[in-house]
């Protein structure tokens, strides 16, 4: 019932690599059928614009899932990232539209989401609340003053120098590809090579014994639920950069996205457990199928049907390649 | 007289509905080792707790060196130079090694990155005092039990500490493992370093501790010079009454109410046969790893066997779940009491129904009437204390929570008790309860077996014995040619022997020992 | 009441047109003392139901009736609405003005407002079968309008898609079906796709993006509100087609007057929430004094383009106006 | 820092008895401000006909959230409830505007709720996935279902005779509050004084153990999640009763609505803890601020801010009158 062979055992270094990649594995197997299934179906499908939309579409996903999974892993959840970013987005968004320099005002939507998540974070943190209802609880409010901020109108006008910072391209690839792979890249050496990486994963695994081995797990947990937040906001950046305008009502069930990437890349609920590089699988996984969808002229009904069934396929292929743990 | 390394003055802790410590006062000086006493809930892990910044004592102060500090967080002691070994294992099973043992205050390249290969080198060199095949990099969980404990101990070795508290270190060690650990110990009092050690094993603190404190019902009831008092005076401390020194007695009958034939495993187990017979207690010894906890977990229907046959007086049973093998009669005191064998929040009543609700639920609604009379008889029969049945069972001593565990057992009717290190952490008075009990059950009519790797223990109570070695039985040794000496010559691997390895149990014998 | 036929607001033949009142009923009559209406309504995030809200105002300011609009936290807030729904019931208002999430939420007040004698009138969009007052637009012509459109102005035909609301909505089901019908009649139009945006941006955005890349030759996109369709647009942009592919939204909020009259969105229906407002609460009123009005007060709407935009975006009387002499016109 | 005093420890009966009631204590003195503050501010507040509409406008959370709490103790979650109850809705309904009779009508839609349920569950108990992305995933399958069997429509014209089973009233109550009573009635019996209650929070209190001491875990987390089903497919008999039509996009966020109620009422998503009294409570805690938000006629931006900041203020409370544990 162990997901080792006995062989294994004997070399644990080894072993300890394959465990790493066999999970991500399993995700990336995930994303290959599904790939193979629209390339049969979609004629066009692997276009090299089509491949570039998907990773386009799955960007903002993808940031939100990096902040997502920081929080899962020091075992909580982040259920306000979508109204973070709204509010956020409407902040930056007026300032803009009254002239503020870009650098300012970008800065003050990403402090504003850094604001959002430091407050979910003492909330859990050292007022010792559940993070499952506190952010619940953030969630309505924080759309509630994004809401009452813009009386309930988007911001619109956004200047087209604004826009033009997230909607160039790189060596032909969107600027929102090319940052969201910025975080993912400093997520990844955060978690795999920083103590905070470290103090996340036994915060998460642990938090009895984290505490007695002396890691600060208040300050571990509030830096998670900020990165979080600044991830939410900076999504909201890329995104009003892209519509020209910011709505208060942005970002309605971007949770419920943002965790399923995380969770189908690996990222456990119960804490302690998760993968940069699965998440982004994940969230490519979830752009891919939207795409696929679309392009096939599923109907919406159907689409559904399809979202919820391939998130529980992608989580059965998962359990199926990595064993139980 | 120069001033002590440490000093407990006037210590008091008071948690809800509990006065576990109560104007607890000693010292122990630089280079000392100092062994700390007491039954299970004397309050021996609430005082080293308090030393090692988990818990705020409510009233009294510690002092280091004569200064007073204050040890608010786990953090703050460490600072203070006073490294801890948890009862309680406090690691992460995903991290690695190295990781757990720099958990906190990692080394760091440019204070920036975590450096993973200096931390494995010097944790390494940690390790290799005691058990030099722990590699550091290997992910925790991937260990054993006793490997983990190993790097706890060598956890608070790396740490250049004034004092280190020791609580219960070897729980899951083998004799050998310990005899290492004395000498790390040792080397540690002659760099002048003030140990604290606790441990329910009489024989390794009279080994390596000057002086020990005893403690009951959270008092010290004295400060002692080892060399110049008895283990039974120490224990008549410990107890408050004198122990009685209780001989074997077998309560074995003809038939046969348990026979195991070809019992393998996929993981560990290999053809395993046995016989089991009413009231007799049948010891399994072995070396850790042996797959003894293994074979345990089989018979319980915790795992599934891949062959062989079990057969209940006389009818071939299937084992494939803990409830199935309850059914047939068969329980399992488990050996990892806190993530097998405990519900945390949940009562003692609670936690001892659980395996009965059939008994206590005959009409599908719980007879609370009924349970609370069969949980009070069956607790006292294994002397709770303190005695609160509706209490949470997280709130009790590790040895009490055993007594519940036992006492599930009893009231499910079982006749088949499988005990996996049943007195682990277990002080010497609940010790002798619990053999005590175990002879009961015999005489009563029960089938037990009983895994330990303390061999006294295996020779105080079993009629016969199994030596396992990888996996499969070596040898059946029967109360005639059982002995320590023969154990052990069976359980170690022959190749280890010749090279004069000493895997050997406890008193494995002068030769062993070398 | 039960014997009441259930209510098609398309099709039901008891109506007539918002401009009619007058002079079917006369002026405006005298009210009892006291007199007060309650509003509920789906959501205050969507320009559409504040502006609603607007014409209830100024209606009640200009013959001096208070009027107390609230709204569920969310468009899918069902219980919500009820919730509010029986507490207007239960604080005695008069009459209650209605905008129910779906065709059965408010169901009870229908029968909570019937024993406490208060006359309900159903708002726009989703109707409730029972309802006995309707006032609003047809849902149906919102899509119809826009098909009609293409129809004219493309006369070769060719591709279209439709970017619609959440899946199940009453209002999103109607005008995506008042399109799709209408549309593939002369067999000129391709619908090559029907996908949710969800009434939200940047779904929309994406959708539009991935149809675009599948028929670069799309003439053109409908979609179930204005929100919808400024993404869309955006993404019609970025793809570099803003001259090739017409763009259509619905609901006619400031933005997207605002952004036809820059020459991006290619137009939108305008239901004219603010008018709406305003003669359903007289309507309501005109029961509350005593009155028999037919079971539909059908409200205008129309299809506005760059050409026609300040016709209909002026201050309220001036669109009251231009709206009068469509009616007249019969438009 | 804790939450009994010393006096206590001679009379341990008594203590525990103390314990528990001063978990849901802290709920009741939360419900008791709330009550108190719209009481002082709105006029009628304390009408007779108003407190029975607030329970009226609980009883269908309060139900789904007695499941939700079963689910919980579980140690798992379920997202699902709000599309289970609109495909055992749709499928009643349909079934009895074909003329089927009632009992038949109704045990099929609760059989629904029943099946799907069971479908969570063995996901869940049997295969092994995360709770949270099981009902995740389900969530959009069985509403993509009731849209699918709709075409989208609501269903409409029911039997008068069905809607009055769940219209009528009993001794002045609403017939709604009168079946939810008794359902939290026999929940109560079951998590106090059943072997099943015992085994839902061993289960979630700890798996391994629960296991080792021959508890039916797959069964016990199938139950609670079958209950969970029943629980919501009896909701939306009530609502459908209520509302005279049933359609496919009902029950949109009530498993946010059902989570607050059972996190207010002291259920701990950790899993081992909860409580029937505490969720009712919680449920009642909602519907009351509703109420009373609507009858001083607040914006519903400023309603939304209310409704995060109390359920924060409520875990506040809570937090403050029960301690950590
Ligand atoms: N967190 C806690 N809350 C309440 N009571 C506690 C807590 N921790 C310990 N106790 C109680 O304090 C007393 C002392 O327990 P402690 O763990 O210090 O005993 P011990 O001497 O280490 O026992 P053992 O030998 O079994 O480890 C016991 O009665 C125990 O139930
Ligand atoms: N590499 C491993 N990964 C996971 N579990 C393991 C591994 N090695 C051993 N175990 C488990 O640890 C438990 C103890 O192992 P085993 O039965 O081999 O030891 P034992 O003879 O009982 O010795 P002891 O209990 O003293 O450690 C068993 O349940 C076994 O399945
Ligand atoms: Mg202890
Ligand atoms: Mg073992």
């Amino acid at each position: 019932m162990t997901d080792i062979g006995q062989d294994t055992a004997a070399r644990p270094r080894a072993d300890f690599l394959h465990r790493f990649s066999m999970r991500d594995a399993g995700t990336l197997i995930g994303l290959v059928v599904i790939l193979a299934v629209f390339g049969a179906l979609v004629p066009g499908f692997f276009a090299e614009r089509n491949l570039i939309n998907i990773l386009q579409q799955s960007s903002i996903n993808a940031c939100l899932a990096l902040g997502m999974t920081l929080v899962i892993i020091s075992g909580g959840i982040d259920l306000s990232v979508g109204p973070t970013a709204a509010l956020s987005a409407v902040i930056s968004a007026s300032m803009l539209v009254a002239g503020v320099p870009f650098v300012l005002a970008i800065a003050a939507g990403l402090a504003i989401g850094l604001a959002c998540g430091l407050l979910n974070g003492i909330l859990v943190a050292h007022v010792g609340l559940q993070p499952f209802i506190v952010t619940l609880g953030t969630l309505s409010t924080y759309r509630a003053l994004a809401l009452i901020y813009t009386g309930g109108n988007p911001v619109l006008g956004l200047p087209p120098g604004f826009r033009a910072i997230f909607n160039g391209s790189l060596f032909g690839l969107p600027m929102s590809v090319i940052i969201v792979a910025a975080v993912a890249l400093v997520a990844w050496v955060v978690l795999k090579k920083t103590p905070f990486g470290e103090y996340l994963l036994a915060v998460g695994g642990n938090e009895e014994a984290a505490y007695i081995a002396g890691v600060p797990i208040a300050r571990t947990k509030i830096a998670a639920y900020m990165i979080s937040g600044l991830l939410a906001a900076l999504a909201a950046q890329i995104l009003i950069g892209r519509l020209g305008a910011a709505e208060p009502i942005l970002g309605n069930l971007w949770e419920l996205d943002a965790i399923a990437a995380a969770a189908i890349g690996g990222a456990s609920l119960m804490g302690g457990k998760g993968s940069v590089v699965g998440t982004i699988l994940g969230a490519v996984i979830l752009g891919t199928m939207r795409n696929g969808l679309t392009l096939m002229n599923v109907q919406s009904f159907y689409q559904l049907l399809a979202t919820g069934l391939i998130i529980l396929a992608a989580m059965l292929i998962d359990r199926v390649t990595r064993g139980r743990g | 007289m120069p001033v002590p390394r440490l000093q407990f003055e006037s210590i008091s802790k008071v948690f809800p509905a509990v006065r576990a410590l109560n104007d607890v006062s000693f010292s122990v000086g630089a280079g000392e080792i100092h062994g700390l006493l007491g039954e299970n809930g004397a309050g021996k892990s609430t005082l080293l707790r308090i030393l090692s910044g988990v818990y705020r004592p409510t009233a009294g102060s510690v002092l280091i060196d004569g200064r007073p500090v204050t040890l608010n967080n786990p953090v703050a002691a460490r600072a203070a130079g006073v490294a801890m070994i948890h009862q309680e294992l406090q690691q992460v099973p995903r991290l690695s090694v190295a990781q757990n043992m720099f958990l906190g205050h990692p080394l760091t390249r440019g204070g920036v990155f975590v450096a993973r290969r200096e931390q494995e080198r010097r944790a390494a060199s940690a390790l290799a005092a005691i058990d030099p095949s722990i590699d550091p990099a290997a992910p925790l969980g991937s260990l054993k039990v006793a490997q983990r404990q190993i790097v706890e101990i060598a956890r608070a070795l790396l740490d250049r500490a004034r004092i280190v508290a020791m609580d219960e270190p070897t729980s899951s060690l083998t004799p050998s493992e310990f005899e290492r650990l004395a000498q790390v110990i040792a080397g540690l009092a002659r760099d002048g370093v003030a140990v604290v050690y606790v441990s329910h094993k009489l024989d390794e603190v009279f080994g390596i501790c000057q002086r020990a404190t005893i403690m009951r019902d959270g008092v010290v009831v004295d400060s002692v010079d080892l060399a110049k008092v008895s283990e039974k005076a120490v224990v008549a401390m410990m107890v408050g009454r004198e122990l009685a020194q209780e001989q074997h007695r077998s309560h074995a009958s003809g038939d046969v109410r348990l026979s195991v034939r070809g019992l393998a495993s996929a993981a560990k187990v290999r053809d395993v046969s046995f016989g089991l017979h009413r009231g007799e207690v049948l010891g399994i010894a072995g070396l850790v790893g042996s797959g003894r906890t293994e074979l345990l977990r089989l018979l319980a229907g915790a795992d599934r066997a891949s062959a062989g046959t079990i057969e209940i007086d006389g009818k071939s049973v299937k084992l494939s779940s803990p409830r199935e093998a309850i059914a047939a009669g068969i329980g399992l005191v488990p050996e990892e009491r806190k993530r097998e064998g405990i519900v945390p929040l949940r009562s003692i009543s609670s936690n001892m129904a659980l395996a009965s609700m059939s008994v206590f639920a005959p009409r599908g609604v719980i007879d609370h009437t009924k349970l609370k009379q069969v949980a009070s008889e069956k607790m006292k029969r294994v002397n709770l204390r303190p005695f609160l049945l509706d209490r949470p069972i997280r709130l009790f001593s590790g040895g009490n929570q055993q007594k519940a565990i036992i006492g599930r057992w009893l009231a499910a009717g079982t006749r088949i008790l499988l005990f996996d290190e049943p007195t682990r952490g277990i002080d010497v008075g609940a010790k002798a309860e619990i053999y005590h009990l175990i002879e009961e059950l015999a005489a009563e009519g029960h089938s037990v077996v009983v895994v330990s790797s303390e061999l006294p223990e295996v020779i105080r109570l079993a009629d016969r014995v199994l030596v396992m070695r990888d996996g499969a039985v070596a040898a059946e040794l029967d109360r005639a040619s059982l002995s320590e000496q023969a154990i052990a010559a069976h359980a170690i691997p022959q190749t280890k022997m010749q090279a004069g390895q000493t895997h050997a149990g406890r008193s494995a014998g002068p030769q062993a020992r070398q | 009441s039960a014997d009441l036929a259930p209510l098609n607001s398309d099709t039901e033949k008891d109506r007539i047109d918002w401009s009619q009142l007058e002079a079917k009923f006369g002026a405006f009559p005298k009210l009892p003392d006291g007199t007060k209406a309650g509003a509920v309504s789906k959501t205050l995030t969507n320009e559409y139901w504040r502006s609603l809200g607007e014409g209830y105002k100024s209606f009640g300011d200009r013959v001096g009736v208070p009027v107390v609009y609230q709204a569920a936290q969310s468009e899918g807030d069902q219980l919500g609405q009820l919730t509010i729904a029986e507490g207007l019931v239960t604080q005695g208002y008069n009459v209650l003005l209605v905008s129910p999430q779906t065709d059965s939420n408010l169901q009870p007040i229908m029968e909570q407002a019937k024993a406490a004698n208060v006359p309900v009138v159903n708002v726009n969009d989703a109707v409730i079968p029972q309802a006995e007052h309707y006032v609003g637009n047809v849902q149906r012509d919102n899509g119809v309008r826009v098909a009609k459109w293409f129809i004219k102005n493309r006369p070769d035909g060719g591709k279209v898609a439709i970017v619609e609301g959440q899946a199940g909505v009453y209002a999103a089901v109607q005008r995506t079906d008042g399109f799709k019908t209408t549309i593939s009649e002369g067999g000129k139009f391709e619908v090559v796709a029907s996908v949710p945006g969800n009434w939200d941006r940047q779904t929309s955005y994406d959708a539009a993006t991935n149809i675009l890349q599948q028929h670069p030759d799309l003439i053109g996109f409908y979609a179930n509100n204005d929100g919808m369709a400024l993404g869309i647009f955006e993404a019609v942009k970025a793809a570099g087609l803003r001259d090739k592919v017409a763009v259509f939204g619905t609901d006619g909020i400031s933005d997207a007057y605002a952004s036809i009259r820059a020459g991006e969105l290619t137009g939108t229906v305008d239901s004219f929430p603010v008018l709406t407002g305003e003669v359903a609460l007289e309507s309501a009123l005109r029961l509350v004094a005593g009155q028999k009005l037919p079971r539909v007060v059908a409200t205008p709407q129309a299809l506005i383009t760059k050409d026609n935009a300040d016709r209909y975006s002026g201050a309220g009387d001036a669109v009251r106006k231009a709206l009068l002499e469509d009616a007249a016109a019969g438009n």
